[in-house]
């Protein structure tokens, strides 16, 4: 349950039981198989989840950086990201744990609506926590949640957002731990959430790898992801950490600066890979947004997905051996790199996605012949978000917007 | 037995009880005021939150007291200073969560190993170290189990303060045993599956759990839920050492901030229920010593 | 480029030689695959749309109606529809044709969409033309067509909807016809484009087939697909049409009732199928909803998708060749359909798309043991739409809705 | 030469003016004003539009007027009603589009077959029955191509009436030979590429494609974009035997419609605007005719 000095399991005692039941249970099922349960697994993920998702060249991204740009669409994923690879194995895996409800919880909402989903699809009754501020923000994941039959329940302490719905999911579970799983969105928390999660997405480069050699004859110079929690990230690079040639590049969101208000307690950037510092949060000691007394600090992207102020344990540990190589790309450039996808490759990314091509276009130089990367997900839950903060700002690659901005 | 012998101590002779307040709810003097009055109220020991920014294991009650605090400006430094000032009588227990403990003097330290270029050396050492200056005599981390408390585990001993842990329902076998291992001063007995927060019942969990501890020979307080001199007095006659009582007193801090009362109104209505909770709590001692003698 | 008495150019004089280089073009390149044509399209439609899309079966839905159940993924493809293999395909093919330019009309927003993804991914200009109604209505598909560098032209003619925008698109073509190419949305408008359309949306049939074959061990007895303009219906029905066993069902939009106020003009329903009559619009002979003079009614359904008076002319003679079954389902049994599969199946089905569940629930008393249903595309788009209708009508499957409607 | 004598006659002397209205725009009695005054003002044939829902071959202009008299109740029965009520001397076509002809009686048709049990026998035949009772010499029917005509102009021979096409700049080759075998009456050269509208410049479009149509025996008349006498009287000396016009004309109904203008004022701007293009287009034939005399 440890990656070098990161990871572990700072759980309150209640809950210790089940993560070592989860524990068990991840080391049966998923690591040996047991009952066949990755085979269903896989299938689910290819006939409910749409898997494979394709390695696409992008051919004028390829011109426009004069080396080989491939990416691998996750966007097309059921749901629209990522998420579901790893909400449909631990619901799943509940069912073969013989749980019989599934809790989680979800602050843009992303989570909550992959987890919904395959609750619906294995017939799992599911309540997802969320903040009443980020309901507010985000009618359409919760009318998606809903529609798939999960309960939404408001959190209405603090101030509404995703750090008391995780302490109101926590304390649900810390109550029906024996028939409950909650289903944790990234590769954070207590062992073995960091590698069971990571294992779920770890198709993502299982099959990037191998279409790479089938694309290309080779495998790629460089993989690029963006970094919130990790999830995405940790599935993209996890079949090429042996692959000593391929460098990989972990794009955090930048936010507005690097530089923290230690006074305010805000960090205006979701940046704990590369400027975070050791600490214990939510159940796991990795890199942290913090202040010198060890309180977390807000952190803040232009993509709420992104916003978080920990990150995987084990993106921690790659990053300290020199294995990753950690990131950060503003709200700015993130932006832009939305619009230049979406113009010229015809394909609206999400917000933590864009940054990955804000990376692309700020340091494709560095890069050698045959980029992967990663598209988390796609961006029509951003569209909102996007008309506000082009509006914002002066970008080349944007659309003329007034028509949107006007009476706004 | 532990460490601290002011805690063993408070167990020694009669039920212990052990009231909670988060330090610096709603604010310094107020807070001050209010620990105060639990301890006339009879406190044995006290258990003091020090608050942090993401408390995973506290239900809203106590989760909305540790908000309060830290927009009042509560910091690890204060909170020493708090202790500091305090003039009770009562053991004082600190429950926080560990990045707090792990991180204190950190930044010190870091510039430090900055400036010598070695390794920066963060660790649960300064932050005990403070702590048993400041006079707190034991530590309650309730998201550090016991496989990962060794580090804070040595540093207690070194500094002679006990190291609290919380044994749940739902912890039993080699779990327990380690826990049992590790601990001292008293253990931590979840009343009840769920976060911190008072309740009108009182589980049958808890007598199951008292049951499995019997072997153990350290004192049992029994947690989560306890709210009347009513419910301590059953625990107690139950076999618990000891009763904490943390959101019930919470709650009173909190009805004092909604209706605006005077800090003294305040304290008197903790120094009074923790009467009540005091005196339940013996009565139910002395209704087992009677049962145990006429046997 | 007649289906039976049914389809031919009636078109203006100046689109004649146009439409014959279409023809010739079509003949060569997608009948011949001359200089390989066939290849690429398909090979993008892989890489970039993420064929082949699942079919999946449905475990709940079969256990519900006591048959095997199977859902074409059509979801799943790139733009949230099958709208982009036609698209893509009329990209690419006036690409092949050396032309310069793209324009298309759009009503709701989706064959828009599909449009300008597939001319950024292929690196054309494109024009879309909309109705100034449906861009108030539909802002979110009209900032997507923008991001994909698409120019988006309001049409304030008449009411300001989709006929007036294919009047404007026409009018453009008319001048520009030369270095121009007008991407029809689906197997409607003059010969090439019924047959065109049709041979691009096969590939849903194609793989379908070999999909049921393959997990099935044979053939399914029904396939059902909602039918709007048709493509999606054609697209599903075209590799079964010669398995005399495959029953093909197209459910309509039956709207609120078949009954036709022909005082008004208005066709509350587009059962043009089921309910129409022979007529021309748009350049082809076909069936539609039309009053005794032959002027067009105005239709009306719940799915803006749907909401057309004609069809296509191949479906029209399949009909009466009896070879197709042609359905109607109203709006509120489409609503059923919608909220069902989106609680029971973690799917959010496009709103024209829940019209064929609402005929599976209705009539599946009548089907056989294995029915393949096209899922034509995702909900996304619909989800105001859905709270706005759900919230005027008492519906089981639905979820508590007070938290959407209030306040809106 | 045409089925109609009438329309035959009208290109018989010198150059022909035919103007297009649409019928019942805004209101059936303003308009028959409007498409006498055209009389009045010169014209040798009167296009009159039947409006159809979906005009897929017009400009923004037409468009709107066929909206216009669609909204005040025009029927394809109220249209022949107003030809007959016409008093003019020129010759009348109408312009529709093919479902409207199409349709026409198809009603009755599919009710006495139902009552019989056979299949209707819908088809263009009762349009041009009835067209021809109401004093219709001619068709032109902008989305009917020379391939799909065959019934109609089987009707059009059997009552009578010419069936007009429209020559494309791009139409050429084997398709101009198939359409002109089938055209009578006139030739529609469509002065440019594009649907109906009015416009500044004349098109050198307009030149080619006369010359092509040098061989074939019919007389053309241009149409598209032509609003002046000056621009009728280059058409024309360039070799054209008459000239369409539309939207110029439709452009001042509209006008009148915007600015509340009485019916008569309309009608005699439109009047005074025929007789503009018609003298301009006898310029142009004088200018030709001379030229031709000269050489």
């Amino acid at each position: 349950g440890k990656f070098g000095r990161y990871g572990g399991q700072y759980v309150p005692e209640a809950l210790m039981p089940a993560i070592e039941e989860l524990a068990d249970a991840y080391e049966r099922y998923v690591l040996g198989n047991e009952d066949g349960f990755m085979d269903e697994f896989r299938e689910r993920l290819a006939d409910f989840g749409g898997r494979p998702t394709p390695l696409q060249r992008a051919d004028r991204l390829s011109e426009r950086y004069d080396t080989e740009v491939y990416l691998k669409r996750e966007d097309l994923l059921h749901g629209g990201a990522h998420k579901l690879n790893n909400a449909l194995g631990q619901v799943l895996l509940a069912k073969y744990m013989g749980k019989e409800r599934i809790i989680a919880e979800t602050g843009a909402g992303q989570h909550g609506t992959a987890t919904a989903m395959a609750a619906a699809h294995l017939d799992m009754p599911c309540t997802i926590y969320m903040g009443e501020r980020d309901i507010n923000r985000q009618r359409p994941n919760v009318f998606r949640m809903k529609l798939n039959g999960s309960e939404v329940k408001p959190v209405t302490t603090g101030r509404g957002t995703l750090k008391e719905a995780i302490s109101e999911t926590m304390r649900d579970w810390a109550e029906t731990v024996e028939d409950t799983h909650y289903v944790i969105g990234s590769i954070v928390g207590p062992h073995p959430f960091p590698v069971m999660v990571r294992d779920f997405q770890a198709i993502i480069s299982e099959e990037a790898r191998e279409q790479a050699v089938e694309k290309t004859g080779g495998l790629p110079t460089d993989v690029v992801a963006c970094a919130g929690g990790g999830s995405n990230t940790m599935g993209t690079f996890a079949d090429f950490v042996d692959d000593e040639s391929v460098a990989l590049h972990a794009v955090e969101a930048g936010g507005s600066t690097l530089e923290v208000d230690e006074e305010a307690g805000v960090a205006p950037n979701s940046a704990s890979l590369y400027t975070g510092e050791e600490g214990v949060l939510h159940g796991a000691r990795t890199k942290l947004l913090q202040d010198s007394d060890g309180q977390i600090m807000e952190s803040h992207s232009v993509s709420s997905g992104l916003d978080y102020a920990g990150v995987g344990p084990e993106l921690a540990y790659l990053v300290d051996e020199g294995r990753v190589d950690p990131v950060a790309v503003g709200d700015d450039a993130a932006l832009e790199g939305f619009h230049r996808l979406s113009n010229t490759e015809g394909i609206i990314p999400a917000l933590e996605t864009a940054h990955a091509f804000g990376y692309l276009e700020e340091h494709h130089e560095e890069l050698g012949e045959r980029v992967v990367v990663n598209v988390s997900g796609r961006g029509d839950k951003d569209l909102d978000a996007a008309i506000e903060e082009t509006d914002k700002r002066d970008i080349d690659e944007a659309p003329d917007m007034s028509m949107f901005t006007e009476g706004m | 037995m532990g460490n601290s012998d002011a805690i063993d101590a408070a167990f020694a002779d009669g039920p212990a009880y052990v009231p909670y307040l988060v330090v610096g709810d709603p604010d310094y003097e107020s807070s001050k005021a209010y620990v105060e009055a639990l301890d006339r109220g009879g406190a044995d020991v006290i258990e003091l939150g020090l608050p942090f920014s993401e408390p995973i294991a506290e239900g809203s009650t106590i989760q909305e007291a540790l908000v309060r605090s830290l927009d009042a400006g509560m910091t690890p430094d204060r909170f020493f200073a708090f202790a500091e000032d305090l003039d009770v009588d009562a053991a004082l227990v600190c429950m926080t969560y560990y990045n707090l403990i792990y991180q204190y003097g950190g930044s010190e330290a870091r510039s430090a190993s900055n400036a010598s270029g070695e390794a920066a050396s963060t660790g649960p050492r300064p932050f005990v170290e403070r702590a048993a200056a400041a006079g707190i005599q034991g530590l309650v981390v309730p998201d550090l189990p016991a496989e990962e408390a060794d580090p804070l585990r040595e540093a207690c001993d070194e500094f002679g303060l006990d190291l609290v842990f919380i044994v749940a329902p739902t912890t039993r076998g080699d779990r327990l045993d380690r826990m049992m291992e590790n601990v001292s001063g008293y253990v931590y007995v979840q009343a009840r599956l769920g976060t911190t927060g008072a309740r009108d019942d009182v589980s049958d969990q808890t007598t199951e759990s008292l049951d499995r501890l019997r072997e153990y020979d350290v004192p049992k307080a029994v947690g989560f839920g306890i709210s009347t001199g009513e419910q301590a007095e059953r625990i107690v006659a139950g076999g618990a050492d000891g009763i904490i009582v943390g959101s019930a007193l919470v709650d009173l801090v909190a009805e004092g901030v909604e209706e605006d009362r005077s800090t003294g109104a305040v304290a008197d209505r903790l120094e009074a229920l923790s009467r009540e909770l005091k005196q339940g709590a013996e009565r139910g001692y002395r209704s087992r010593t009677e049962a145990a003698s006429t046997q």
